[in-house]
């Protein structure tokens, strides 16, 4: 695979895009989560502003040289989670650089965020960061399991472990859709997709109510600029492979934005309605619900 | 002196006795500097809109003022309009509202949350008790003038304002900072013995460093 | 009338049952050795009773009996000579017996064989 | 050549020439029974070597000029010669040990001693029944008087009882044999053994009236001799209370003796006979070592291992039938064994003070001591390289070849818990504390017959692999060097490291032609990889002794291992590997129990392996590896199970890992991970070789790879899932080694092209990242004197090195993208795309994100949070022990980068058993049937990305301004000690809530309650032997009347 | 209101305590609630009775009033009896100088957070109390307990604490009445300042 070095300056308009679209998304899903609190909600170009105002902050402490790469490896894993996997599915603009690795690249890539975070947060030395990570890693552990069993569901039904082609075979009409053809799969992913959204019933590690918020107790003005970067980006990314895996993928940027809107609605929708579970009754909850569901995937394809 | 901040001599696992004292290894004991603001007029401008717009207010009620900020995250209020929100940690936080009356003993956390919180920061005093006192105004108890401890941009007035004088007064420090006039916490750095002063004339245990980062 | 040599063999078993019966039930040391004795003599006996064969005499050449027709007329010599031998050792064991258990009763005032069970298990 | 009958001659001639000496010449006297024993060690040991290279034949010694049935005759032949030398030299070294006592008892205890050797000589000789039957007698006399020499006043009881039970012998064995006469007619053992009778040839006189009832009284006469299970109570007092130089004639010149006595008597029984020999024999082996676990002891202990070896040697008397002409090779390789070995342990235990086993820690004064136990235990075990592992090699395949599988299982039984009671006693003597009182003393007179003993037992061995026909271990060359530094350990100990790994490196430069692409990567981990840790060496001054041979002794067998071509090599290696692998275990601060149980699993594992090489070779003395594939269908099956269990005791799988956390956590820094990182390595080389050769196998409808699958997938889990639990760093990595383990199982048992390809990944990255590990927290343990990870926290700053190479270590377990792990996981997805078993992934795909847990879990609590008082002022870990990690550092990003330098032939290699599903390596990329995956690209590009960010944080966030642990928002109060605010202390307690349930030690409590039925199994059986004189006697009566009523029943 | 001969009532109570302690008489408040005074030494006793024989098993309230005239500190105890829904309050005097009081923390632990309270407000000591003398409300107070009535509250806190200038204080009903009538009552600026008693 040559490589080619017009996919750089493509792919870092993919990376503007979502990351706009991104921002953008956010706050309408809290504006919809306040109109539910009949709330009027924040104006829609808040994210913006909190942005500029972190970045603008004029000082800033440092716990150590890992506390302060903690928001670098969280935000690389994130860009590199978008950019790892086709945006648009067909277009050579933006296939961004899927050529470096495949489906588990963009398995396992999660993890490098997630890690390179939690070491940053064990180091600014504040028990809730420890605790938080404890909790996170516990419940994410379990949460990963349905989704493992999805995807090695759709591997195997498709006998191919490259995104682009899992994408291929799934175009032409909706009931090509891997939501048809393999509903089961679907549905463990789904499940564990409410898991790794950090909403409720499973945020417990983010909730300012609980012990407060977690692993990013210590972060705070650029740091957590970089953080609200990376959580304007890393949904978006994976609700991305979420959707390629599962509901067709997008050829053009409209059913790009509809997509990722909607995928995101199902954990908003939960997420809005229904209160928070402690850790065990999480990981429970997913070993009990969820995992066979996957079970049954991998042994019905 | 606590138990747990005296000097004490411990030996380590090879052998090797050395002294430990906790103020001086657990604190950085830096003083605080003035920012001084960006270099160009327009950018600084910009920062202080953002500044403006978003308003994260820390989760610290001091005095009987706190219940009359939770009315502003319902419905009827509803601050989060204006971009204002709420942060647990003051690491996070660049507005720290002293809802009422001040005892001596909460002084000192206020003080240790406020030295947390990151440069642009804003105080504002809630109700009479923080501008003279109040009806405590002869109370062994509670401080006096706030402004005394804490640079304050802005006091909202009422025994205690309600949610609308909050927003009212929020609405106010929108302005200021937009104009730029809302410096307390260079305020604060730039005379800092005068302040620390007065804090530890009232607050006796001193067992905090002087600028708690 | 069952012949000489049943008789010899059943009185050589019996002293060895005996003997046996003797080594196995009685406590006292000196009683068991005793016993052991008993035993060792049946054997003697069973031993020289293997040897005899009807109408034959005792296997000494001399003029009555000579080299040449002794072959005819004599018992088999090989057990009898054997049993010399078996005599002495069973002298020396008994002997040796003695001594241990005069030592024994030196040092713990008992010639009971229960009393000597510090060596166990 | 000199005449035979100067045995007799000379030492009964010197026995009445000490009479005439006067009584306080005692020095003189004990000069001349010195000469006499001296010359009568001499006669046979030129007759042994003129027989041995058949320059003579086998001579008939006619005593009155006439032949047999008139006169008595001796004959000395190959056996008798070899058995009267060991008698007389045994005789001798006594003597020397015995000097003091024998000086102040006068010439008379001089005299007696020789008249025993003289009667046992005599027994070995004579051919003559009746003539048997005076020596026995003398014997008998010459021991009771013998017993008087000991010190010990219960000596005495001991005695009378063994004269009561040599008076029932006495009476039995005489009517026995004037029976026989009377039946067969003479009394030399060739004229009946020849006798012609009129149902035809060979043991004819049984036949006629009388004569089977003659045998059987002889036979039970003599049997009683060897001290068979009811009826050895006496010989278990008299080895306790006998001088200990006395109990060591006993044990090995009487005992030889008798034995030879028997194996006399069997030539004119009959074959029928030798099933009941073989049963007398198991039955004694196997309850006498049973009664010794809860012995404590030493002379009771050696006693009991004595009269259990004398049983494993009528077993190898009861198959002569079977071993044909390695009949002697077998036989006189187990007794030669047990003779020098009990002499040599008596011996030592004339030298200790207390009784106690524990009281044994005095040896550690004298290393030279240590060495001559550690030989002697070896020898009694049947560990190479000692005679003992030649003859049961050639019996267990002489009894597997004839299908006689329960004595072979009872024997290999009998030797693991042998092997439990004495390693435990040599963990004691390495461990415990030393008792109080002075010193050990070792005068010349009583050090050199041990130094004989143990050059005996070094020689012999050396002769038995001449003799086995198999390699001829001593000679190979990693043993041989590894038994230079035995030699070596006066140097100190940088000089000794330097020259163990210029022997590694240049033993793998020597052989790297030899090697096939699998058998490379191994020997690579193996070898260089060994060298690499070893470095970690230079880290301890002085003069280390007793780690280097044990360290190389498991080298050597690593490197045999690898080299092997056939059962035997392997086998060989793998108990070489085992025995050194303990002894560097052992060394460990509190490793005492765990190295013990890690011995008893591997030895269990490795007489796995023997049975099921056995049965491969189906009689054949070994089996080449290469057609291990052509073993008959019926066997293939059961083959497959021992092997596979066998290798799998070594990865720790379910259910055999116990012994693992214990032995790698308490093992010394550098020893954990030689132990972790390259031995597990051995037992995934085994489980390679097994099914490349064997491949799929079935049992009773069973698809076994099926079985491994489930097993690997569950220790996987088990693993991960117990790892993230544990409080100690050290166990929390031994936990993680048995999931990576499992993971490796997993991959190997897919049996397709990337599941080896997985498999291998693992081999490697396992070696790597678990030695840095190790490695690393060694010497963050070493620094900060403690190993529980709540007592550490936030020695990044302290201890950066370390820090980075636990933070590349966390990153490759986890098979986070940049680092080779990913690779391992990739190509794992790749290889379970083509398998049809699904159930087991999901238990893998579970156990993957657990390795978070704990790999969070050590990283955290060691390296961050809040820096503990104690440890302000830890300095980094020592140079040396920082090196390996940096080297292994680079490694791991060197093979993420470029793992086709690894890889490439190898899957070429694979692809001779698996054809398809291969990869093809094209450019940086690598591409599968299913996916890609280009490493460089990746690593490039995440760190752009880095890169980019890092530097838009730097610009935005240039004045960070440094603070320290207590600066942090603690809801506005101040943190109250660093102990308080650092959160390691049961880290995952939700998960323990959710899923506690699985870390119950189910296997733990079951290996714990086997250990604790074998123990109330022997503490019961001993209490048979009450001491009461009477009781022994009504024993052997018992015995007897049993054997004789089984007799009845089986003449014909 | 029942006569004392209704068990339940609280002059029942009071009759049967009467029977034990040398009590003073009862002063009912209201309905259900009354006072009583005892000697110090026989107040944890009653208190425990009262407990274990008579329902009480609620202490309300432990709090003390500062007779400076008669050199006296009285302590009262109120007690509830939840089912009857009776509150007994029981007065005890304790001299002022030396003033301490047998703790009652183990008949109710709750008592130790009043007495921790009295001890730090009052200076009474509770001799055996947990926690008595760790700071409560007041971090390293130096001068004497600020609930004493000889401790002057106005003057410590001009002494102590900064004071904004130009504080005044209006008669809230004048003020008003002023505010909103002006034309009624002229002459008084409401802006004017009036000065503070």
């Amino acid at each position: 695979m040559s490589f080619d070095w017009m996919r750089i300056p493509w792919s870092l308009v993919t990376l503007f895009i979502v990351f706009n679209y991104g921002l953008l998304l956010n706050a309408l899903i809290a504006k919809i989560a306040a109109r539910v609190g009949r709330r009027h909600g924040i104006p829609l170009w808040q994210n913006y502003v909190d942005l500029i105002k972190n970045y603008g902050q004029r000082t800033t402490i440092s716990h150590g040289v890992h506390f302060y790469l903690g928001p670098v490896f969280r935000l690389t894993g994130g860009i590199g989670l978008l950019l790892f996997v086709p945006t648009l599915y067909g277009s050579a603009y933006f296939a961004n650089l899927s050529f470096a690795g495949d489906l588990i690249l963009a398995l396992y890539f999660v993890f490098f965020g997630t890690l390179g975070m939690a070491l940053g947060a064990g180091e600014s030395g504040h028990p809730y960061a420890a605790l938080g990570v404890s909790r996170g890693l516990s419940q994410v552990t379990a949460a990963e399991l349905p989704f493992a069993l999805a995807v090695f569901a759709v591997a195997l039904q498709y006998q191919t472990l490259s995104v682009t082609e899992i994408v291929a075979a799934q175009q032409g009409g909706i009931h090509h859709w891997t939501l048809f053809t393999n509903p089961l799969a679907v549905a463990a992913a789904m499940l564990s997709f409410l898991g790794s959204m950090m909403r409720p019933p499973f945020d417990l590690v983010l909730a300012p109510q609980e012990i407060p918020i977690g692993p990013p107790t210590e972060y705070h003005s650029s740091y957590l600029a970089l953080l609200q970067t990376n959580r304007a980006i890393f949904p978006i990314a994976k609700v991305v492979i979420y959707m390629n895996l599962f509901f067709g993928g997008a050829t053009n940027w409209p059913v790009f934005f509809l997509k990722v809107f909607l995928i995101t609605m199902v954990s908003v929708v939960v997420g809005v309605v229904s209160p928070r579970f402690r850790v065990e009754q999480s990981i429970r909850w997913f070993l009990i619900w969820a995992v066979p569901i996957g079970i049954l995937a991998i042994l019905w394809v | 002196m606590k138990a747990e901040l005296e000097k004490r001599l411990v030996t380590g696992p090879d052998g090797v006795e050395f002294e430990v004292d906790p103020l001086r290894d657990y604190y950085c004991d830096a003083l605080p500097e003035v920012q001084r603001p960006a270099y160009l007029r327009i950018v600084e401008d910009l920062f202080n809109w953002a500044r403006a717009e978003s308003i994260w207010i820390l989760g610290f009620g001091t005095g009987c003022g706190a219940i009359e900020m939770r009315p502003l995250m319902t419905p009827r209020f509803d601050a989060y309009r204006y971009g204002i929100q709420w942060r647990p940690t003051p690491r996070q936080a660049n507005l720290f509202v002293i809802s009422g009356y001040l005892s001596v003993k909460t002084l000192k956390r206020v003080i240790r949350s406020y030295e947390q919180m990151q440069n642009p920061k804003y105080v504002v005093g809630l109700g009479s008790c923080t501008l003279n006192g109040g009806m405590y105004f002869d109370s062994y108890n509670t401080i006096k003038r706030l402004d005394q401890y804490l640079p304050v941009d802005l006091y909202i007035t009422g025994c205690m304002p309600r949610p609308e004088a909050l927003l009212a007064g929020f609405l106010e420090l929108k302005k200021l900072i937009r104009a730029g006039k809302a410096e307390g916490a260079n305020q604060y750095a730039a005379n800092f013995a005068w302040y620390k002063a007065n804090q530890k004339q009232v607050i006796h245990d001193w067992d905090m460093p002087d600028y708690n980062w | 009338m069952p012949n000489l040599t049943q008789i010899a063999l059943a009185t050589g078993f019996g002293l060895i049952l005996i003997g046996f019966y003797g080594a196995l039930t009685r406590r006292s040391l000196l009683r068991i050795i005793l016993a052991f004795t008993l035993a060792s003599t049946g054997v003697n006996v069973v031993i020289v009773a293997i040897g005899y064969m009807r109408g034959r005499t005792a296997p000494i050449l001399d003029e009555a009996v000579t080299t040449t027709t002794a072959v005819g007329r004599i018992i088999d010599p090989l057990p009898q000579a054997l049993v010399l031998t078996a005599i002495v050792i069973g002298l020396g064991v008994t002997a040796l017996m003695l001594a241990h258990a005069y030592r024994l009763f030196l040092r713990h005032g008992t010639l009971d064989i229960a009393a000597f069970r510090e060596l166990k298990w | 050549m000199p005449n035979p009958i100067l045995l007799i001659a000379v030492a009964l001639g010197t026995a009445f020439l000490l009479g005439l000496l006067e009584e306080r010449r005692r020095r003189l006297a004990w000069a001349i029974s010195l000469a006499a024993l001296a010359f009568l060690s001499w006669v046979p040991a030129t007759w042994l070597l003129a027989l041995a290279t058949g320059q003579a034949a086998p001579v008939e010694i006619l005593t009155a000029g006439a032949p047999p049935p008139f006169a008595i005759n001796l004959r000395l032949g190959l056996a008798e010669a070899a058995l009267t030398l060991l008698v007389n030299l045994t005789g001798l070294l006594t003597t020397l040990y015995l000097k003091d006592r024998l000086l102040d008892l006068g010439r008379r205890a001089m005299a007696v001693l020789l008249v025993a050797v003289m009667a046992l000589d005599g027994l070995i000789l004579t051919r003559d029944l009746f003539n048997l039957f005076v020596f026995v007698e003398l014997t008998a006399i010459a021991t009771a008087g013998l017993l008087l020499l000991s010190d010990d006043a219960r000596a005495l009881a001991a005695g009378f009882k063994y004269l009561m039970v040599a008076q029932f012998i006495s009476v039995l064995l005489l009517i026995g044999i004037l029976f026989a006469y009377h039946a067969g007619g003479t009394l030399n053992l060739d004229g009946l053994a020849g006798a012609p009778s009129v149902l035809g040839a060979g043991q004819g006189w049984i036949l006629e009236a009388g004569g089977g009832f003659a045998f059987l009284l002889m036979f039970v006469a003599l049997v009683a001799e060897l001290k068979p299970f009811p009826a050895n109570g006496w010989a278990l007092d008299i080895y306790e209370s006998a001088h200990p130089a006395f109990a060591a004639l006993f044990a090995a010149a009487s005992g030889t003796a008798a034995l030879f006595a028997v194996d006399k008597l069997l030539t004119i029984g009959g074959s029928e006979w030798l099933g009941a020999a073989t049963a007398i024999g198991l039955a004694t082996f196997l309850i006498a070592h049973l009664c010794a676990l809860p012995q404590d002891n030493d002379r009771r202990l050696l006693g009991y291992s004595s009269v259990a070896q004398t049983g494993l040697v009528l077993v190898g008397i009861g198959q002569r039938d079977l071993l044909g002409d390695r009949y002697f090779f077998v036989a006189f390789g187990l007794l030669a064994a047990h003779a020098v070995a009990k002499a040599g342990l008596y011996w030592l235990s004339g030298l200790m003070a207390e009784r106690g086993l524990s009281a044994w820690a005095a040896l550690r004064g004298q290393p030279w001591l240590i060495l001559a136990f550690a030989s002697f235990l070896a020898l009694l075990t049947g560990l190479p390289p000692f005679p003992g592992f030649y003859a049961k090699w050639e019996l267990i395949h002489h009894l597997a070849g004839a299908d006689r599988l329960a004595p072979l299982g009872l024997i290999l039984l009998g030797t693991l818990i042998e092997a439990g009671y004495l390693f435990r006693w040599f963990g004691y003597v390495i461990k415990r504390p030393p008792p109080a009182s002075a010193p050990l003393p070792c005068p010349i007179h009583q050090a050199l017959p041990i130094l004989v003993a143990l050059v005996g037992a070094w020689g012999l061995g050396w002769l038995w692999g001449e003799l086995s026909g198999q390699t001829q271990l001593l000679l190979t060359w990693p043993l041989a060097f590894a038994l230079l530094f035995l030699l070596l350990e006066w140097l100190p100990s940088w000089v000794k490291n330097t020259l163990a790994i210029a022997g590694l490196l240049a033993f793998f430069a020597a052989t790297y032609d030899y090697y096939d692409p699998l058998r490379l990567i191994f020997a690579l981990i193996f070898l260089v990889g060994g060298a690499i840790i070893l470095l970690a060496g230079y880290a301890t001054s002085g003069q280390r002794t007793g780690f280097y041979p044990s360290a190389l002794l498991m080298y050597a067998g690593l490197a045999i291992l690898v080299l092997a071509e056939d059962s035997f090599q392997f086998f060989a290696a793998w108990e070489l590997l085992t025995i050194g692998s303990y002894f560097l275990i052992l060394r460990g601060q509190a490793a005492e129990p765990h190295a013990l149980s890690y011995l008893l699993f591997s030895l269990g594992g490795a007489f796995l392996l023997l049975t099921g090489f056995a049965l491969a070779a189906q009689g054949a003395p070994q089996l080449a590896l290469a057609d291990l594939g052509g073993v008959p269908a019926s066997l293939s099956g059961w083959v497959f199970v021992l092997l596979a269990i066998g290798f799998m005791t070594k990865t720790a799988a379910l259910g055999l890992h116990v012994w693992l956390p214990g032995a790698h956590a308490e093992a010394e820094t550098d020893v954990s991970p030689m132990v972790s990182g390259i031995l597990l390595k051995a037992g995934l080389f085994g489980l390679f070789l097994l099914l490349m050769h064997l491949g799929r196998q079935q049992l009773y409808g069973i698809e076994l790879t099926h079985v491994i699958l489930w097993i690997g997938a569950l220790t996987a889990l088990f693993g991960n899932l117990l790892a993230a639990f544990q409080e100690d760093a050290k166990r929390l990595l031994a936990w993680s080694s048995i999931g990576q383990m499992g993971y490796a199982l997993f991959g190997l048992a897919l049996m397709n092209h990337l599941g080896w390809l997985m498999a291998l990944m693992f081999v490697i990255n396992h070696y790597i990242y678990k030695s840095m590990l190790f490695l690393s927290l060694g010497g963050v343990a070493k620094r900060t004197g403690t190993r529980d990870m709540y007592r550490m926290g936030g020695l990044i700053t302290l201890m950066p090195l370390s820090f980075i190479a636990v933070l590349i270590g966390i990153i490759a377990i986890s098979g986070v993208p940049p680092l080779s792990g990913f690779g391992g996981r990739w190509i794992f997805y790749n290889a379970i795309l083509d398998t049809e078993a699904r159930l087991p992934l999901v238990i893998l795909f579970f156990a993957g994100p657990i390795a978070f847990l704990y790999l969070f879990r050590l990283i955290h609590t060691v390296f961050l949070g809040q820096l503990k008082d104690e440890h302000r002022r830890v300095r980094e870990a020592p140079f040396w022990i920082l090196l390996p990690q940096m080297l292994f550092v680079a490694l791991l990003i060197a093979f993420a980068l470029v793992p086709g330098v690894a890889l490439r032939q190898v899957d070429g290699y694979i692809a001779r058993f698996f054809p398809d599903g291969g990869l093809t390596w094209d450019g940086l990329s690598i591409v599968s049937h299913y996916g890609y995956w280009n490493p460089v690209s990746i690593m490039l590009i995440i760190g752009v990305i880095f890169m980019v960010v890092f530097a838009w944080l730097l610009f935005v966030n240039r004045r960070a301004q440094k603070v320290k642990q207590f600066n942090i928002a603690f809801a506005a109060e101040r943190p109250y000690r660093p102990e308080t605010t650092h959160f390691a202390w049961n880290f995952f307690a939700p998960y323990r809530k959710a899923l506690g349930f699985l870390t119950l030690p189910l296997a733990t409590r079951f290996w714990d309650t086997l250990a604790d039925l074998l123990h109330a199994a022997g503490d019961l059986g001993r209490r048979l032997y009450t001491g009461n004189g009477q009781t022994y006697a009504f024993h052997f009566l018992a015995f007897a009347s049993g054997l004789i009523l089984w007799g009845l029943g089986v003449r014909p | 209101m029942p006569s004392n001969a209704d068990p339940m009532s609280l002059a029942g109570v009071h009759a049967r305590l009467q029977a034990l302690f040398p009590l003073g008489d009862l002063a009912p408040r209201r309905a259900g609630l009354a006072f009583v005074d005892l000697p110090a030494t026989c107040a944890p006793p009653a208190l425990s009775h009262l407990r274990d024989r008579e329902g009480f098993g609620h202490l309300v309230l432990l709090t003390a009033v500062d007779w400076l005239e008669e050199e006296l500190f009285q302590l009262t105890y109120l007690v509830c009896n939840r089912e009857a829904r009776l509150d007994l309050g029981l007065r005890v005097r304790i001299p002022r100088e030396p003033a301490r009081m047998e703790s009652i923390h183990d008949i109710w632990p709750t008592a130790a957070t009043y007495q921790r309270e009295l001890r730090e407000m009052f200076g009474i000591d509770f001799p055996g109390s947990p926690r008595l003398d760790e700071a409560f409300i007041l971090e390293d107070w130096r001068d004497i307990p600020p609930y004493r009535r000889d401790f002057d509250t106005l003057r410590f806190a001009r002494e102590n604490f900064a004071e904004r200038p130009g504080r005044e204080t209006w008669d809230p009903a004048s003020h008003m009445r002023q505010r909103l009538y002006p034309e009624a009552n002229p002459g008084m600026d409401p802006s004017v300042p009036g000065d503070r008693s």
